[in-house]
């Protein structure tokens, strides 16, 4: 973990209100794990007035180079969109337990609903370094929601794709798709990160089959490093609340409730 | 220029420097002494700590507010059994000095947090919080009378024989009544503000925003508030006062110390620039540089003294 | 979709929309009336009004703070002799209902100035100030004491048949407690928050920045307290709430109507984007049309009330 | 008086932390007076707060085009500092009294310091057309804060220098140059803007040659319109605190108390 201003490098409209941001840090690359986060600080004035998390969406460890995939949804993300190569931010990590990375030679489910893909770009990478085939399924509410996939298409075997309003893949929910992959694709292990909604419906699926499921939360933050205790989600085994941004981002679904 | 002294003495509290970190911003000071240099703080304040392990308030805690925040966290803490054994021993030895601050239900909570801590090496003194708004029993209900304050000062003071500062609610109609309340009752020093109640509503579930509705109030948003009240408090009481609320530049904590601050906490900040103690700390350095002041001390309360 | 019903009631005084501009910050809506269609509003609070025309603090009167505003204005006005002659025949024909803000050093001042207005043609209502924190005598002192407010509450309400509001102060350990007094003494209506008491100092001269040291502290800053102090009043009252502090959007003046307010003002906002009121208002009658709400009235309350 | 969403035209960096920004009204332009003002307001969110008030440095009447000279001091001019061609601003004005301009042919004396100089451009070029003779004296802190004094030369027949530092014109402060130019030029008005100790000798160099003289003062401002009742300064005839922004803010300098 470190704190230090960096540089933009690079600017990518992916959508309308979606970025990917390049970074360049040797060492936060060098220690980051896939489904850890950083908080990014840009504006020196008070409004907005706390860092923002944001997942690692893919790392380059040869040339430090680490992309951030966002959204435009309020005030931070609103700044970012402006930010131009060489402006400067503070950015604090890497931050949080990323996903596990036990699984070799076999097969992951991997599931993404809207900015939920984030992280799972690093996650694909990671997973196929260690011999593993990748099943993917992303949901989001329309096409625009799709337009960053192909960064998946060459460390996963097959991504299948759903939007709500059936402008591209299947019309419906991606957690729809879900029981014919199992059935086919036989993962594992699944991981996901996306709307609670979405997650708990994975958990569920994951739980009937007895496919052990990882997921990534999102919730409010102020320190990003456990000293607020600000950002709990409810545990289903302990009697304190876990901290989304020590204890998580990454979760075992048997751990935590995702009813919100 | 000569070098200026930072030194501060709090009754007996005698501090290298005037720049703290204020209660449940910083932890025990174990997680931001890997990117600060904690050793340079003036000293840290410990998260509240009280008899029990505290599993804190369920629901969402944390609220960003135009330039402050909200926060129910509801006094989470592991203990002080499992402080003194699990914390204390690696804190105690990151340099600055620990305040350790006590939240209670009862008076006899507060009596036993004090004689408890009392006696453990690494602790240099007492910050007794009466002022938590987001707890149901005791909290703010002791800070917001000065008889109920009086007592829980009282009772601390003969429990201990470290220096005792009690934390104050700016929630109420007059805070030096309170103020004066606890001098009489012993404090030999007093810390505030604490947060201002505050709330935010979600206008789409159209609830409350905090799963415990009402919240503690902080950062730059509440400064004016707690300037004022140092200012009110510092021209009323002869112990020192220690300063805070939306504390975030140098600038801000000149503006408290020449209130009437004799020190100073950094509490929100630490969030989005967890720098600002450390910046802070020279930035004052610089100012009385500057300026020929060659003691901070000569600083305090300068805005209303006769000069 | 139909039409939405953005009328309210308070206690006879029948507005068309919800959204009022704040006392001090609209001057008697002349000048705003120049690039703002004033006539939308639902009504138009005057700037506060005293018996004698008052010149005002000297000194530095306004200063901003962190998403905030600092303000010591010091109730200059005309005095309502002036404003009756001078002023309200062209202010009764911009459009909206005129609510006179009144101020008085005493019971007597308030009575006489309620006297004065309540035979005018083209005032609406009354909102008594008891909570301006920028004079020394009067303004806030019957603003913190529950047996001192109801006495001015029931001096103005037998003096006038138009209805009162009373406006409160949120420096105070229990603004419920306020609240209930003055709606036991005849209140129609009450006006919240007035500005929190605040400061800042000039570290260059080393002096408190405003010329009256203290002043009113209003602004996006102050919305948490605010909000806050609605959502406790409203569930202890029967009789409306008006609220402000802080309102900037129409997502704001949403979370105040959730909490509890039937009516709101736009205060501070005015200074930052006169067209604020208007945006707030087209905004709140799209929240209720996307909602399928008829009427502003469904809303009051509803992030407490039972459903 | 109005409220408009104006774009940038154009900014011109004159020097270290100054600039000249180009934006074009063709209805603010056609009533703008010399010594009036104009707010900004260039952020949506609430830090910076309230809207700065401006100066009007010039206006180009045929093309609609109004200049503003300002100087980074503070949050807002920060913000105005990354301002590019086609960016929005919130303007309000124009605002307050601007100066008296019943002179005609005759001679006239401007004394600018620091950024005083700003609405001192327009009334020359206004004092111009109406065939008076200008002199101008700016003083500033150093070279830097001369860099714009080519814009008077066209509306002016003298211009007289001074800096602090000796590094352009005459060591020391402007005021010291006025008794000789008083003699020499006998000026039938003087006008002047700048930091209040300077104004405050003007007056009193004016006073003694009993030649009639305006200042042009600066406050903190909220409104701009006369509502807030903020921006006062002190009367030496009246009791009532005049408000700078639309009592002024140009006064009469016997009218208003300088001493800070
Ligand atoms: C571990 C983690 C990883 C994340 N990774 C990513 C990522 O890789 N990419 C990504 O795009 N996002 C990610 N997020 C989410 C990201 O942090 C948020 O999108 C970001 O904080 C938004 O900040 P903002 O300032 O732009 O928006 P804000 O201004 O903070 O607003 C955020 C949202 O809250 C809403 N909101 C604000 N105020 C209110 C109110 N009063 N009532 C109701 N709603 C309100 C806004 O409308 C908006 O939708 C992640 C979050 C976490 C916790
Ligand atoms: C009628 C009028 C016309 C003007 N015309 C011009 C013009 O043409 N060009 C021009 O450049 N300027 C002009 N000004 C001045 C201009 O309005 C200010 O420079 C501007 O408001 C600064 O805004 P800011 O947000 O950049 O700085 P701010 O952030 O508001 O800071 C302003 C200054 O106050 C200081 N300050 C802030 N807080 C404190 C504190 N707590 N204690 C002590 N000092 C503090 C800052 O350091 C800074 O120097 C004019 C002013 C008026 C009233
Ligand atoms: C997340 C959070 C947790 C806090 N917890 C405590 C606490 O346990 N005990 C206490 O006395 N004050 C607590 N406070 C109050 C701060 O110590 C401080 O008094 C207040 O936040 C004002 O200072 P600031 O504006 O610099 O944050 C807490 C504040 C925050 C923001
Ligand atoms: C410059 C200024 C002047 C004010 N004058 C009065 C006044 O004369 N009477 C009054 O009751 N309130 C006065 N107020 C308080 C406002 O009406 C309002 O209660 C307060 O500012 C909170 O709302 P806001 O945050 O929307 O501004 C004044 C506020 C400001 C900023
Ligand atoms: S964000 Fe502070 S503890 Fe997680
Ligand atoms: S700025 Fe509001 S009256 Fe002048």
């Amino acid at each position: 973990m470190e704190l230090v201003n960096l540089r933009v490098k690079k600017q990518i409209k992916i959508a309308e209100d979606q970025f990917v941001l390049t970074l360049n840090s040797p060492s936060i690359t060098k220690v980051a794990q896939a489904g850890q986060f950083i908080t990014i600080k840009l504006n020196k004035n008070y409004d907005p007035l706390l860092p923002r998390p944001f997942s690692i969406h893919s790392v380059d460890r040869e040339t430090g180079d680490f992309l951030i995939y966002y959204q435009v949804v309020g005030k931070t993300s609103k700044l970012m969109a402006e930010l131009e190569p060489g402006d400067e931010i503070t950015v604090l990590g890497p931050l949080g337990k990323g996903f596990n990375l036990e699984l070799e030679n076999s097969r992951a489910l991997l599931i993404g609903g809207g900015l939920g893909q984030a992280p799972l770009r690093f996650l694909a990478e990671e997973l196929q370094k260690k011999n593993n085939q990748i099943y993917m399924a992303i949901g989001a509410r329309d096409q625009e929601g799709l337009k960053n996939i192909l960064c998946f298409e060459e460390s996963c075997q097959e991504i299948n794709l759903a939007t709500q309003d059936g402008s591209l893949g299947k019309e419906g929910l991606v957690t729809e798709l879900l029981p014919q992959i199992i059935r086919d694709f036989n993962p594992k292990i699944i991981y996901t990160c996306g709307p609670l909604p979405m997650m708990a419906k994975v958990k569920e699926l994951a739980a009937q089959e007895k496919i052990p499921c990882q997921v990534s939360l999102e919730t409010t933050m102020a320190c990003g490093i456990g000293v607020c205790l600000g950002c709990t989600c409810e545990s289903t085994n302990s009697e304190i609340y876990p901290k989304v941004c020590t204890h998580g981002p990454v979760f075992w679904a048997q751990e935590v409730k995702l009813d919100g | 220029m000569g070098k200026v002294n930072l030194a501060v003495d709090i009754q007996g509290l005698r501090l290298d420097n005037p720049v703290l970190t204020a209660s449940g911003t910083y932890g025990f000071g174990l997680e931001y002494s890997q990117i600060v240099e904690v050793c340079k703080l003036g000293a840290i304040v410990t998260k509240g700590l009280t008899l029990e392990p505290r599993k804190g308030n369920p629901g969402k805690r944390i609220f960003e507010t135009p330039a402050g925040l909200l926060n129910s966290i509801g006094l989470e803490n592991p203990g002080v059994e499992s402080f003194i054994k699990d914390y204390l021993p690696q804190v105690k030895d990151l340099g600055p000095k620990i305040i350790a601050n006590i939240s209670g239900n009862t008076i006899e909570d507060y009596i036993e947090l004090a004689e408890r801590l009392g006696n453990q090496a690494g602790i240099a003194a007492l910050e007794v919080n009466i002022s938590c708004p987001n707890v149901k029993a005791g909290g703010m209900a002791f800070g917001i009378s000065p008889q109920m304050a009086a007592q829980v000062t009282k009772a601390v003071r003969k429990s201990t024989t470290l220096p005792v500062l009690v934390k104050l609610s700016p929630n109420v109609t007059d805070i030096t009544e309170i103020a004066l309340a606890v001098e009489e009752a012993g404090a030999d020093g007093v810390s505030l503000i604490n947060t201002l109640l505050g709330m935010a509503i979600d206008i789409n579930s159209q609830k409350p925003v905090l799963g415990n509705i009402v919240g503690g109030f902080s950062g730059p948003a509440v400064k004016p508030v707690a300037l004022r009240a140092v200012w009110q408090v510092a021209q009323k009481v002869k112990i020192p006062v220690i300063g805070m609320g939306g504390i975030s530049t140098w600038q801000d904590a000149v503006e408290f110390i020449l209130a009437g601050a004799t020190a100073i906490e950094v509490g929100t900040a630490n969030f989005y620039n967890p720098q600002a103690p450390l910046e802070i700390l020279a930035g004052i350095g610089n100012y009385c540089q500057e300026r020929g002041v060659t003691a901070i001390t000569d600083l305090i309360g300068l805005a209303w003294k006769e000069r």
